[in-house]
């Protein structure tokens, strides 16, 4: 019974997560719970929705967005991150800042 | 046993049948973009205010937040049956098992709603409102404000999908879909699986990443 | 312009021609297949959708149109001329959102596209004719609540909401913002039934390089509406909900970073301007193709150009915020990005005018047009590199450099593909021939009335004038002198046009079926296509520029 | 040769380090634009009238309609050398956009605030002006910029520069003027009704008449020369009220309700007294203090329990959004005005000596 497995799978991967969630490892907490989503994601994607026995169009919906969703989070991110990226004079502090006579 | 109403622009059931469901794909694309702007903005928040984020995320309730993802990943699963039973001809037991997933579609919203309760109890509330004493500055709030519009929307989305499936659980009952044409069941149960889908993401996003 | 060979095809009102091998009845036009008022309104006819469409969106120009006309009146001095600075504020915004939602997003799909797109796949309507005519009244609903908010007297932050300014402000942003959700949602919707139709509804032998360049064109810009307008949909709802009840997610007194909402709204609007001009693109195609009678040069490179730039216009849109506080990466990482899309639209405009070498020109109104397209698109798009190149950008950012180069690329591209359109398929649309003098002749002055307009404001902008400016420094003043006059010019050459051809629906000679003689799908049917299309679903043995052969060969 | 083609293009003059390699990318790209898109037209033209069909003669079928391979390769070749074209533009145009972000270290450094609608400039050491920057010549001067409202855009077209002010934040842009005179400042980024008038003047002054202006205070005097012009003052678009803050703040802390609470007087009320008020010290709860400074005093109008001034009860209502952001300046502004009137404490004791704490822009 694929459905049954496919649950099985999903609720053991969410359990997965649960678990790891629960212990610290830093930026790598973050990867493990995405990586996890992501393979929920397919295993939902591919089986309770059937996709992987659609006509590849409707895949080619989901990889489309993927990647649109992927572009706005990586730019909108990195421009953030890298905010300060090159070389700057020496950045103002509260001391530096000049005092109303 | 009844194959389905050919629209008069279709040649064929076939085509008539691809056209529905890549049109419901299509709009699932659209939807997980709606989506993607709110995601976005947590994204961008969380490298801005990191450690307000992960602090605010704890505070969330996890064990509330891990019941619900079980509750939806299982009412996806009846979904997913229910699709195959009406295929095999067992309509009235498609139809219970819709019945079960929209049960678990109220199970859903009642956790989230006690957790807006406990929420408000605090007094985190979104915006300006926001009272909470344990948690306070920039980063807090932001995630709480995101935090009520991003399940907010999706609670939206669970009860626009419960209706649906309350409409097709009607149509299984009453024996309007066969093994040869259930289409409306079909994107009825897509439109179920992608509010799944994105409650995978939301759940690690505000209940998991509190490293 | 047609004569003597196809007096076969001349076909008077009642008379219908029909082929031999299709029964009469099936081939009642589309106007007279139905009576009433309810057979309009609740129609789901993609042609007569199309025309209420195209009612709305020509009513819409007119009012952009007047809207611009007062602006530019008020820029006469350099001081108050007609208007106080309130008033002009929320003009430009009222400006910006009809041009930009009310008319150029669904100008070109809405209409011709829903026209034609189900005959050039040889289909019988879209895949969705309900969700059609749903599109329609949600966008006549938009149009309702978005005009409406003048009775609040309209917002007065400019057609790009930028925050704080917008969740700030006095004035009605949220009716505004919540008509362009609408129109979003009924955008989604036509997009959804082009992209389904496209794939599902092709008639047999119509395989995707046989299919129109046009239908190309608005598949592109589909996947842009799908994708993009989401985006747009929820940031306008935060600055909604920001305005209402002070959210805050994007003010900075609450922590929030504004430089974020101008990520999302650009997300959507930069691939906004390509839903504008990739339809445009399309008409041209056809346009080109059909007056120098000629296969065009490159298909595959026109078709796959019009995917190109759907998709790598996706990832461009961070040129907008070059001075915005956005990351000097971020920036490099956008500008060179801008650089790829450009050369999509440069493989488009050399197969053009490639096609046209060793063609048979004929010269008509939509070929002129073509012309005119043909530069302005050209120089509007090579100043949209320069605009990209970034240390350049910092002087002429949020400068009427810009507004004259979006102008080019908007009323130079879009609005002369438009009315290359409404000229092209005017005989198949009301089965009237509009006169080919007038025709030249106005869109000569449109022209002329256009590089008025338009061209002095690049100098302004090099000049240093910024743009939303309500008063000046009065060095400015002769050139806005000349972009007025030519404004006005602009204005009348429109009107002109409209008058053409309310006189040929009224009065014009009965069209041929094919009075251009083209080799296009669409001109296979009757003088006014019937209800259904065709009789019987047609099978297509052959593509769409096939010039080396005869006529009848073709369409037999 | 770049006089002529500056004029010819209407570009303002070049007066700062970058303006000319910026104005030559300029050229640069504006010919090819110019060219390639007359080039396109006139190509069009000539095919135009070499194949054109008799307009008298019936369309006949084109035996030449599928004629195409020479056309594919040639694009090849025009698209790699368009490419190539284009990311030379972009390598040029990058390297000076980094060039023009990143300032030189040790460059003087001025804090600026825009607010609508109005510029106001405060320097190291501790002077301020409005509308109107005073730079020495020839010397890097860094801008440390933000905003009090909304988004803001400090242009000035004869250095090439611009750049976004956006609230909450701290944004850069920096310049070196290589002649002495007196420059526009326009804003760029659209703020509101007084936007086109929220336009400002820098004052570029010969190093030592810098110094002395900085020396001078109050500045009377014209500087030397040709250089000086008399300052710019918002009048355009702007009603007289707005150009007296002040008056403004009055009226308007009396409409919102304000002096209900707050005395201007130095007497101790509901609020805390508003005189003295502005750069004072103030304690907070438990053993936090802070500056009342214009962010504070801004913050205190928009979400008054942020930070409460110890000894006072938590009874003001928020002004967020019943107050429009012109009338919050001038609140501050009203503020500010009274900062030497002597105050009492919450009970209505003295508070001592008035502590003065810094300022943040």
């Amino acid at each position: 019974m694929r459905y049954f497995v496919v649950w099985l799978a999903l609720m053991g991967l969410a359990l997965l997560s649960f678990l790891f969630s629960g212990s610290h490892h830093g930026i790598f907490d973050i990867v493990f719970a995405l990586v996890i989503a992501v393979a929920k994601t397919a295993l939902v994607a591919l089986f309770f929705m059937e996709l992987i026995e659609h006509r590849f169009i409707n895949s080619m919906v989901v990889l489309v967005s993927a990647g649109l969703i992927a572009l706005l989070l990586s730019l909108m991110v990195a421009d953030i991150r890298t905010r300060r990226t090159f070389p700057r004079g020496p950045v103002p502090t509260e001391a530096e800042i000049p005092t109303a006579k | 046993m009844h194959e389905g109403p050919l629209h008069p622009q279709f040649e064929n059931l076939d085509r008539q049948k691809d056209a529905a469901r890549l049109g419901m794909w299509a709009f699932l694309g659209s939807e997980a973009l709606l989506f993607t702007g709110l995601f976005a903005l947590y994204a961008a928040y969380r490298t801005l205010y990191p450690d307000a984020f992960a602090a605010a995320a704890s505070h969330n309730d996890v064990k509330l937040g891990t019941i619900n993802t079980f509750i939806l990943l299982t009412s996806s699963f009846t979904v997913a049956l229910s699709v195959h039973e009406v295929r095999l001809g067992r309509a009235r037991r498609a139809a219970l098992l819709l019945l079960v997933s929209i049960l678990l579609g109220f199970v859903f919203l009642g956790v989230k709603l006690t957790e807006y309760a406990e929420h408000f109890r605090e007094g985190i509330f979104p915006g300006p409102s926001y009272r909470y004493e344990g948690l306070t500055g920039y980063g807090p709030r932001l995630f709480f404000t995101l935090y009520f519009l991003m399940t907010g929307i999706h609670a939206l989305h669970v009860t626009a999908g419960m209706g649906m499936l309350a409409w097709v659980m009607f149509g299984a009952w009453q024996h309007r879909y066969s093994p040869l044409y259930h289409t409306p069941l079909e994107l009825g149960a897509l439109y179920w699986h992608l509010v799944d889908v994105i409650w995978i993401f939301l759940w690690p996003c505000l209940y998991l990443m509190h490293a | 312009m047609t004569s003597g060979t196809y007096e076969a095809d001349l076909v008077g009102d009642k008379e219908v021609a029909p082929p031999s091998h299709v029964p009469t009845d099936a081939l009642v036009d589309y106007l007279r297949a139905d009576r009433g008022i309810r057979s309009w309104l609740l129609t789901t006819d993609h042609k007569r959708i199309a025309l209420m469409f195209y009612v709305v969106i020509v009513f819409s120009l007119i009012l952009g149109g007047v809207f611009a006309l007062l602006l530019r009146t008020e820029l006469l001095t350099p001081e108050r001329t007609v208007m106080d600075a309130v008033t002009y504020n929320r003009m430009f915004t009222l400006h910006g959102v009809t041009m930009v939602w009310l008319f150029m997003i669904p100008a070109i799909p809405n209409t011709f596209g829903n026209f034609v797109l189900p005959i050039m796949l040889g289909a019988k309507d879209l895949a969705f004719p309900r969700l059609n005519l749903a599109s329609f009244y949600v966008y006549l609903l938009g149009c309702v609540v978005t005009l409406g908010a003048m009775v609040w007297g309209g917002a007065d932050t400019g057609w790009t909401f930028y925050v704080p300014y917008s969740t700030t402000s006095q004035s009605a942003v949220v009716p505004v913002v919540l008509g362009i959700f609408i129109f979003g949602i009924s955008s989604i919707m036509t997009a959804v039934n082009f992209i389904v139709t496209t794939h599902t509804m092709r008639s047999a032998n119509l395989s995707w390089f046989r299919l129109p360049l046009f239908v190309w064109a608005l598949y592109g810009t589909s996947v842009i509406m799908l994708l993009a307008t989401p985006v747009l949909g929820l940031s306008v709802i935060v600055v909604a909900l920001d305005h209402a009840f002070h959210l805050g997610i994007f003010d900075p007194a609450l922590g929030g970073d504004p430089v974020l909402f101008q990520h999302l709204f650009w997300f959507y609007s930069h691939p906004a301007v390509y839903i504008m001009i990739l339809p445009a693109q399309g008409v041209m195609s056809e346009v080109v193709c059909t007056f120098s009678r000629r296969q065009p040069a490159s298909y595959a490179a026109i078709a796959i150009s019009s995917l190109g730039i759907a998709l790598v216009g996706f990832g461009t849109w961070g040129h907008h915020m070059f001075v915005a506080g956005m990351s000097e990466f971020d920036a490099n990482v956008f500008g060179v990005l801008s650089m790829f899309v450009a050369i999509f639209s440069a493989i488009k405009v050399f197969t053009w005018v490639a096609t046209m070498h060793r063609g048979s020109i004929h010269f008509n109104t939509p070929m002129l047009y073509f012309f005119w397209f043909l530069f302005l698109f050209v120089f509007g798009g090579m100043t949209g590199v320069a605009v990209a190149t970034e240390s350049l950008d910092v002087h002429w950012h949020d400068t009427y450099f810009v507004v004259a180069h979006f102008h080019f690329i908007m009323v130079g591209g879009t609005l002369t593909g438009f009315l290359a359109a409404v000229h092209y398929w005017f005989p198949k649309m009301f089965g009237r021939l509009y006169s080919e003098r007038m025709g030249l002749l106005t869109s000569f002055a449109v022209f002329t009335g256009f590089v008025l307009t338009f061209f002095p404001q690049f100098l302004l902008g090099n000049a240093g004038m910024p743009r939303r400016y309500y008063s000046y420094p009065a060095r400015y003043q002769w050139l806005n002198v000349l972009s007025t006059g030519g404004a006005w010019l602009l204005g009348g050459a429109l009107v002109l046009t409209l008058v053409n051809l309310l006189v040929a629906l009224f009065w014009g000679r009965r069209a041929t079926a094919n009075p251009w003689g083209s080799r296009g799908y669409e001109w296979m049917t009757p003088v006014l296509p019937p209800k259904t299309n065709f009789a019987a679903t047609p099978v297509i043995g052959r593509g769409p520029y096939d010039y080396h052969r005869p006529e009848e060969e073709a369409h037999a | 040769m770049n006089e002529t083609l500056r004029r010819l293009l209407f570009l303002p003059q070049q007066r700062s380090t970058v303006a000319h390699d910026i104005d030559s990318l300029h050229y640069f790209v504006i010919s090819v634009t110019l060219a390639g898109s007359v080039l396109v037209f006139l190509l069009a033209a000539i095919f135009t009238i070499r194949y054109r069909h008799p307009p008298e003669e019936p369309p006949t079928p084109n035996p030449e309609a599928n004629y195409r391979r020479p056309a594919v390769l040639m694009e090849i070749v025009i698209l790699a050398g368009l490419l190539t074209l284009f990311l030379t533009w972009w390598v040029i145009g990058s390297r000076q956009f980094v060039r023009l972000r990143v300032a030189p270290e040790g460059a003087l450094e001025v804090y600026v605030t825009a607010k609508q609608w109005m510029w106001k400039f405060a320097y190291p050491d501790g002077k301020r002006t409005i509308t109107t920057l005073y730079v020495p010549a020839r010397t890097p001067i860094k801008l440390i910029m933000t905003s009090r409202d909304v988004i803001h855009s400090f242009y000035v077209p004869d250095f090439r520069i611009k750049q976004d002010v956006v609230p909450g934040r701290y944004t850069t842009a920096w310049f070196q003027v290589t002649e002495p005179g007196s420059y526009q400042i326009l804003c760029a980024e659209y703020c509101g009704t007084g936007h086109s008038a929220m336009r400002g003047e820098v004052i570029a002054l010969e190093p030592s008449e810098y110094e002395r202006w900085l020396a001078d205070r109050p500045f009377t005097g014209g500087p030397a020369g040709e250089a000086y012009v008399e300052p710019y003052t918002p009048e355009e678009g702007v009603s007289p009220q707005m150009i007296n803050l002040v008056n403004e703040g009055q009226r308007a802390a009396a409409e919102h309700g304000c002096l209900r609470c707050h005395t201007t007087d130095g007497s101790a009320h509901i609020g805390p007294t508003w005189a003295g008020l502005y750069g004072s010290i103030v304690p907070l709860a438990g053993e936090a203090q802070t500056v009342a400074d214009e962010a504070y005093i801004t913050q205190s109008m928009m979400d008054p329990t942020a930070k409460i001034h110890r000894g006072y009860v938590a009874v003001m209502p928020s002004f967020l959004g019943r107050i429009r952001p012109a009338e919050t300046a001038a609140i501050v502004e009203f503020i500010k005005s009274l900062r030497s009137v002597p105050r009492q404490g919450p009970g209505g004791e003295d508070p001592g000596p008035v502590r003065m704490g810094g300022i943040t822009p």
